[in-house]
């Protein structure tokens, strides 16, 4: 691969474009579980829901530029919705023990997949990229497809997006204090289970963006949830939980084990991406941009 | 004879030097107060000398061995146990649990998996709990015992390990002045009646010099001044920085 | 004029009744004091007023309005600012991100009270300002949580324990600055251990036992009380 | 009145749950028929369905489930190999008929065959030998081979590879079976010299591959040959505009074929059943499995396990696509496919296969 | 009500590690095990040897999984409950029991017993060289990094096809006569269980239990005791794997072979389900936990092919129901009845 440039450079943009799709995903399940410590194994489900509701909504709306920006836009409000009603019993959990959450997310699992398969059926769908994103665009390099190169803008413009409002913005810091002490930050006048409903729809809604944004590479189907939830997890852990950065660079390196993984190891590259992880925590056990547990007394 | 000593030791978080360059020595049998201003580098110290925290300067030998790397639990056994300043016990636990535990560890049945731990240590424990007054409140859980209980409490399973040198961090703050006597009080009794090394850290002036032999004066991460109470009341920086008006 | 009216309040930890029937009133301006020893159930009346942890029983009248099990927030933003014990400084957040989020807004007819003020309140803090919160020292700590509470622009405010873990020097700092609140004309509610420093600042002192009221009075009148100091506070 | 029970165990829930549905609305199409024909000799078929999960410990647990407390003795199903092999080993213990609908492996009749086990797919190596017929025909001279990581690509890759004559092997290029990034790949298979491309992703995957190579142009470059029943009209449905053009593919059945009066008949009874015209292949694999049963105990007069296994062995139906036997001593009928190419149809946006050849 | 007297790091750091945090209940003292439990253990044990007498070939076999199950659940609670440290891949031990049982059973033709002991070995030695590498991390992360074993583990099983079959799976388990009747597996079974209950009792009882407790309690105070925290932590992951081992040679036993599947993430997901659902904090809650699960499982399975949604709606109303778990529902009855409602 090394001896063909033009590979080379392809291969190292596949690389970003799925990180970038991951990244995405990853960003609303390192914020739940920073501010709302809760590991979200519905977080996949989230995703999928994302791409069935874009898949439906650009099925109303037609196959045209408009309608597939319509649709993630409606994949965002339909998974926000849900995720305002699905807040409402969660909350009566965030005092209780954190597995409670946990089992909460797996039960949530099991219904979703399920109300997926009542309302869409069993089958696949598929969305293509919308009309001027289809084929490939000349890099000088070589020819990219488009949608892929819209991939590697989108997802550093949600990151950018995202660090401004949570390092810039007062909400920010709001947030940022939910999550070291909740009861205090209520004590100073906080609504905290708005941040808390706000932070958890927001988390969700990123999901499904993730969701419908994938699905023009992907297919529609139901089984799409499990394969990507640990993919996410993995990036969220090497990058170091509620780290926004952190996962950013994991999910690029995610991305770039794959890709050139794939290359290296062909099938074998199911292992290295565990491998990674395993390696990752070893040097830094919190992640690469995670903080350790303080233990101070 | 010298049981401690902190050999120009260094302590920096990121670039933030908390312990610069700090030389101490305790005497065997001393009771050895560090005082100075919030901040000043006292529990970072003892962090440093029961082995939580790693100098990135310096030695600490105890009983003539170098501790080194050695980690809290190796500390603990050679003779040198501890309590915190923020109370640290096993919350779900009762107060005889809690002391039984650190008997078992002391024991070093900590592997015996055979052995069942009904009864185990029974007696040792009660009395442990009733040298520190607790004899009433074995059977509840130590997180919901009152603060001061609490304290008492760490009193208790730090005194488990059957130490030679004991390290309170703050052992009275937020005591009431009742139990602030009384703990001072046991405090003094326990250590002459074991002949324990204690070296102790508290705001309180009034229990530094009531039970103090000797006091080392930490300011910004230094030791500014080291010796006998009187010494150092009279000291003018002590006073400046540290006491107040007289 | 009447602030604050608490009357039979009962509060539990799970199965363990702590609060018995306790009643207290806080005037307009007047600064009044929780005093016992460790716990009687000094942090859990706050607590308790707060809404922090909701009363099984009792009520709270705040301005004359039922507050009972009223929410943190709801009663931090009717002007209710509540210091903690254990000072729970945002230790990632820097000491001004840490006022700004206790930010609320003024009330009529009180100067409102920004990062400025606080600054200028606690000139020892302003080198810090971009400062980790958690990386202050016990007492700057202690500066900042009542600056932060004060950032609400409280009309009452709940101190629970200022001196605790606090350097001598610092004590009589904080002292000085609760008296200058006071004088400012904010109502406080104090907690303490600390006997001398009570009888310094209160009008008022309740004296707790066992989660119950055993005596209350002006501060004068407590000095004087040899046997309740004895009794409940073995001094 | 007493009814014949038949067990079935099918993938319900999870990422497989389409094949799952297709196969069960088969079966229910068969026993309907049957059962409003008057059942057989007068007694009724009763179907009790269970969710294998795709996990084979849940699959046995269901099947055991069925034997212990509802007493079944004839079952069709799992889906999948995996699953299928290891019913298939309970089924042996336990001297239950199982009809295996739809799995390829050819492990099932293989080395694991035992009396009581019977496969209607074709195995790999019969598809190696399909496959290698179509490759001539399309004038292939180097293949690429990718797909999933997993044993069906393996075994049918030997089949084919065993019988590739002059065509040369220019590489294999697999990956991970839970893959959803196919890019890596992509890129190889576009640098390579080859000129036929022969995959096995399938379902969803197979979407995916699909989608992430077109912008590559890998359609453009290369021919296609793709197993796993690619040419399944759900997928195509699913595809829509972006099925490759001109790619080969294999279904069990197609909607569209009107080349037998019988199959015209099954599908206008498979169309009322599901409430739409266009139905997709695994249907058929269920329909069969039954009728295959129905037969044998006809024929054997019993439902018993027993008689039923050794009624089945040889036993001859009249399937919608022709005669069907299950060969005596492979216990295999290896059911008939449609190879095709994919071709676009005026009209609507769904592709269909066309040079439509019945293979057998 | 916020757990405030939990340890906070004097208020500069997070207080709570992410996972696994004490909640403090009312009445009762730490223990994991208690007089109505071992009243309950041993009518459940006497309950069990009268099963084979009701003659319901389908009943024995249930009773077989549950067991099979709870004892997988039981073998979690040693790290979940005791050492307080939640383990996403528990799976990877119980498959690895299974495996090594299958292969030594068919492929090596070993004797049960010598099996047995074979896959005890095996799960043991890996356990304790995943441990190594886990128990360095804390909380969630140890959650998460025990789940990229697994996921190693999963996959070196999809690719060793020499050895475990591949992903078609270790199929076909030679066994001893007398396990292949149902009623002989089940006397096996619970047997195997039996013991296995029996010292994970007599270990929750014991020196070493305690002090298991005290580390989930707060790690930090217990290093300061004299405990090598991480050596005991990793001597928890061992019994744990250990136990998950005999219990996938059960199951390897059961199904009549190992599948790549039982190593999957999912599968350490249902064992935590399990555990959770009964209750980390008692002995018999995993047991109840995991017989609950897989019952539902078994039986809306039966009623529909819905029973995804039945089953996670049911598993959400028991979770903001009884928060503490089947045994905290319990426990709550009883204080209820005991104790007329304090005002
Ligand atoms: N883990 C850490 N990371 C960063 N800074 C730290 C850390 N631990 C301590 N410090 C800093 O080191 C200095 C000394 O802290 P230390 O807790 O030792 O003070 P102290 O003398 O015990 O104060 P106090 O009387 O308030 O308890 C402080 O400025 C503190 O913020
Ligand atoms: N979270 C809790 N769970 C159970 N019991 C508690 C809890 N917090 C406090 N208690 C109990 O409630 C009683 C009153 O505690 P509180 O903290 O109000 O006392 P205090 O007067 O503020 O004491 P201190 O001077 O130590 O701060 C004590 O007996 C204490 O053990
Ligand atoms: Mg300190
Ligand atoms: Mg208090």
């Amino acid at each position: 691969m090394f001896s063909n440039p033009t590979v080379l450079f392809i291969q190292v943009m596949n690389s970003i474009s799925l990180g970038m799709n991951l990244f995405i995903i990853a960003a609303g399940l390192t914020l739940m579980f920073g501010v709302l410590r809760i590991v979200n194994f519905a977080h996949g489900a989230f995703y999928m829901i994302g791409a069935y509701a874009a898949y439906s909504v650009i099925q109303a709306t037609g196959d045209t530029n408009a309608g597939f920006f319509l649709g993630i836009l409606g994949a965002a409000a339909i998974m926000g919705a849900a995720a305002f009603l699905v807040e409402r019993l969660l909350a009566r959990l965030y005092d209780k023990e954190h597995m409670l959450q946990l089992l909460f997310t797996f039960a949530l699992v099991m219904i979703i997949k399920d109300l997926v398969k009542m309302i869409w059926g069993s089958g696949q769908y598929s969305i293509a990229a919308p009309p001027f994103l289809r084929g490939a665009i000349d890099l000088g390099v070589s020819h990219y497809p488009a949608y892929m190169l819209f991939l590697c803008l989108v997802g550093p413009v949600i990151a950018v997006v995202l660090w401004f409002f949570m390092e810039r913005t007062r909400w920010g810091r709001i947030v940022r204090a939910a999550r070291l002490d909740r009861e205090m930050l209520g004590a100073l006048g906080t609504d905290v289970k708005r941040v808390y409903s706000t932070v958890f729809i927001v988390g969700s809604m990123l999901a499904a963006v993730g969701g419908a944004l994938a699905a023009p590479r992907s297919a529609v189907d139901p089984g799409m949830d499990s394969l990507v939830i640990i993919d996410a997890f993995v990036v969220v852990i090497i990058g170091g939980l509620g780290s926004l950065l952190g996962s950013f660079v994991g999910a690029l390196a995610l991305g770039l084990v794959t890709i050139f993984g794939s290359f290296f190891l062909q099938e074998w590259v199911i292992v290295a991406v565990y491998v990674m992880m395993v390696v990752v925590l070893m040097i830094r056990p919190w992640g690469l941009f995670g903080k350790p547990e303080q233990e101070r007394h | 004879m010298t049981i401690l000593q902190v050999t120009q030791a260094t302590k920096r978080f990121g670039g933030f030097t908390a312990i610069n360059n700090v030389t101490l020595s305790v005497e065997a049998g001393a009771t050895h107060a560090v005082i100075g201003p919030n901040g000043a580098g006292k529990t970072t110290l003892f962090n440093l000398i029961s082995g939580m925290v790693a100098p990135d300067a310096g030695d600490v030998h105890f009983q003539g061995r170098k501790l080194g790397r050695m980690r809290p639990h190796d500390i603990v056994k050679i003779g040198m146990a501890r309590s915190f300043q923020k109370v640290n016990v096993f919350p779900r636990k009762t107060a005889f649990e809690n002391v039984q535990v650190a008997l078992i560890a002391n024991a070093g049945l900590n592997y015996s998996f055979l052995r069942s731990a009904a009864g185990l240590f029974r007696g040792e424990a009660m009395a442990l709990l009733d040298l520190v007054q607790l004899a009433g409140d074995a059977a509840r859980r130590a997180g919901e015992l009152a603060h001061g209980k609490q304290k008492q409490l760490e009193l208790a399973v730090a005194l488990a390990a059957d130490p030679k040198m004991l390290l309170l961090d703050e052992p009275t703050a937020g005591m009431s002045i009742a139990e602030t006597k009384a703990s001072i009080r046991l405090i003094r009794e326990i250590v002459a009646r074991r002949g324990l090394t204690l070296l102790f850290t508290e705001h309180d002036m009034n229990v530094v010099f009531e039970i103090a032999s000797t006091i080392s004066v930490l300011h910004h991460g230094e030791i500014i001044a080291d010796g006998a109470p009187d010494a150092v009341r009279e000291n003018e920086d002590v006073k400046r920085i540290y006491l107040g008006k007289d | 004029m009447e602030l604050l009216r608490v009357e039979g309040l009962n509060v539990c930890y799970g199965l363990s009744k702590v609060l018995h029937d306790v009643a207290l009133t806080v005037g307009r301006g007047e600064l009044v004091s929780l005093v016992g020893r460790n716990g009687v159930g000094k942090s859990t009346t706050m607590r308790g007023i707060m809404g922090l942890t909701p009363p099984r029983a009792g009520s709270i009248l705040w301005k004359g309005e039922q507050i009972l099990r009223r929410s943190p927030h709801r009663n931090a933003r009717a002007g209710i600012g509540y210091v903690p014990e254990d000072r729970r400084i945002f230790s990632s957040l820097t000491v001004w991100e840490n006022l700004d989020v206790a930010r609320l807004p003024p009330r009529p007819g009180q100067i409102p009270w920004d990062e400025d003020r606080v600054f200028e309140f606690f000139p020892d803090l302003l080198p810090f300002k971009q400062r980790e919160g958690g990386l202050l020292s016990g007492g700057q700590q202690q500066m900042l949580t009542i600056g932060r509470t004060l950032m609400g622009n409280p009309e009452l405010l709940l101190l629970d324990e200022p001196s605790e873990g606090v350097a001598p020097i610092i004590v009589a700092g904080i002292e000085k600055k609760i008296r200058e609140l006071k004088e400012a004309g904010l109502s406080i509610i104090l907690a303490e251990q600390n006997l001398d420093f009570v009888l310094a600042l209160s009008d008022r002192c309740y004296v707790l036992e066992k989660g119950s009221i055993v005596f209350a009075g002006t501060a004068q009148e407590l000095r004087a009380n040899r046997e309740v100091q004895d009794r409940y506070l073995y001094i | 009145e007493d009814t014949i029970k038949v067990g079935v165990i099918l993938p319900i829930s999870g990422g497989a749950a389409y094949v799952g549905q297709g196969i069960g609305d088969g079966v229910r199409l068969a026993v309907k028929e049957i059962n409003e024909a008057g059942g057989i000799d007068g007694r009724k078929l009763e179907i009790l369905l269970r969710d294998e999960q795709m996990r084979p410990d849940a699959a046995v647990a269901a099947a055991r489930e069925l034997i212990t407390r509802e007493g079944v003795k004839l079952f069709i199903g799992p889906a999948t190999s995996a699953t299928g092999l290891a019913v298939s080993e309970l089924a042996r213990e336990e001297k239950v008929v199982n009809i295996s609908p739809s799995a390829k492996t050819e492990a099932i009749t293989g080395a694991k065959l035992h009396h009581y086990i019977f496969q209607l797919a074709p195995t790999t190596d019969i598809d190696g030998v399909r496959a290698i017929d179509v490759l001539k025909g399309m004038g292939t001279k180097s293949i690429c081979f990718t797909g999933y990581d997993y044993a069906y690509t393996k075994d049918w890759f030997a089949g084919i590879k065993a019988n590739m004559g002059g065509i040369e092997n220019a590489g294999e290029f697999l990956v991970p079976i839970n893959a959803t990034d196919y890019s890596a790949v992509i890129t190889q298979l576009i640098a390579n010299s080859c000129d036929t491309v022969v995959g096995t992703m399938y379902g969803g995957g197979f979407i995916a591959f699909v989608k992430q190579a077109a912008p590559f142009g890998l359609f453009e470059s290369k021919k296609l040959l793709w197993g796993a029943n690619t040419g399944d009209y759900a997928v195509a449905a699913a595809l829509g505009k972006d099925f490759p053009e001109g790619l080969w593919a294999s279904s069990a059945d197609v909607w569209y074929y009107e080349g037998s009066p019988a199959h015209t008949k099954y599908q206008a009874g498979l169309a009322a059943l599901q409430g739409r015209k266009e139905t997709d292949m695994w249907p058929i694999t269920g329909y069969n499995a039954v009728y295959f049963l129905a037969a044998a105990i006809k024929k054997a007069g019993s439902a018993d396990p027993e008689a039923v296994a050794k009624a089945l062995e040889g036993l001859t139906i009249d399937s919608p696509l022709g005669p069907l036997t299950i060969d005596p001593t492979t216990h295999r009928a290896s059911s008939p496919e449609f190879y095709g190419q994919v071709t676009t149809i005026e009209g609507t946006d769904v592709k269909r296969l066309t040079s439509l050849t019945v293979v057998r | 009500m916020g757990d405030r007297r939990r340890l906070r790091d004097d208020g500069r750091g997070l207080d709570d590690q992410a996972m696994g945090t004490v909640r403090q209940t009312g009445a009762g003292a730490s223990l994991m095990t208690s007089r109505p439990q071992l009243i309950f253990l041993l009518v459940t044990f006497l309950v069990l040897l009268l099963l084979p007498l009701a003659g319901s070939r389908y009943l024995v076999d249930l009773a077989s999984q549950i067991m099979i199950f709870s004892l997988f659940a039981l073998s979690l609670n040693v790290l979940a409950g005791h050492i307080g440290s939640i383990s996403f891949g528990h799976a990877a031990f119980f498959a690895i029991g299974g495996y090594a049982c299958a292969y030594l059973l068919t492929t090596a033709g070993w004797p049960l017993a010598a099996s047995m002991a074979g896959a005890v070995v095996l799960t043991a030695v890996s356990a304790l060289l995943i441990g190594l590498v886990c128990v360095r991390l804390n909380a969630i992360y140890f959650s998460m990094l025990t789940l990229a074993f697994s996921m190693l583990v999963w996959a070196v099983a999809v690719k060793w096809k020499a050895v475990t079959g591949g992903d078609d799976g270790f199929v076909g388990v030679t066994l001893p006569q007398f396990l292949t009747d149902p009623v002989g597996f089940f006397w096996f079974t619970l047997g195997v269980t039996s013991l296995s209950v029996a010292a994970l009792w007599i270990l929750s009882r014991s020196a070493m239990g305690r002090t298991f407790i005290a580390i989930r309690e707060n790690p930090v105070r217990a290093g300061f005791l004299g405990l090598h925290v991480r050596r005991m932590q990793l001597v928890a992951f061992v019994i744990a794997g250990v136990f998950a081992g005999v219990a996938g040679c059960l199951l390897a036993i059961y199904v009549r072979g190992m599948y790549p599947q039982t190593a999957f993430w999912t599968q350490s997901g249902q064992v935590v389900i399990m555990v959770l659902l009964g209750g980390v904090h008692s002995f018999v809650g995993p047991i109840l936990g995991a017989t609950l699960l897989y019952l539902l499982e078994m039986t809306i399975h039966q009623y529909t092919e819905y029973w995804p949604i039945v089953l996670g709606i049911i598993l959400m109303v028991i979770v903001l129901a009884a928060p503490e778990g089947i045994v905290g529902l319990f426990q709550r009855l009883r204080r209820r009845l005991r104790r007329p409602t304090t005002p």
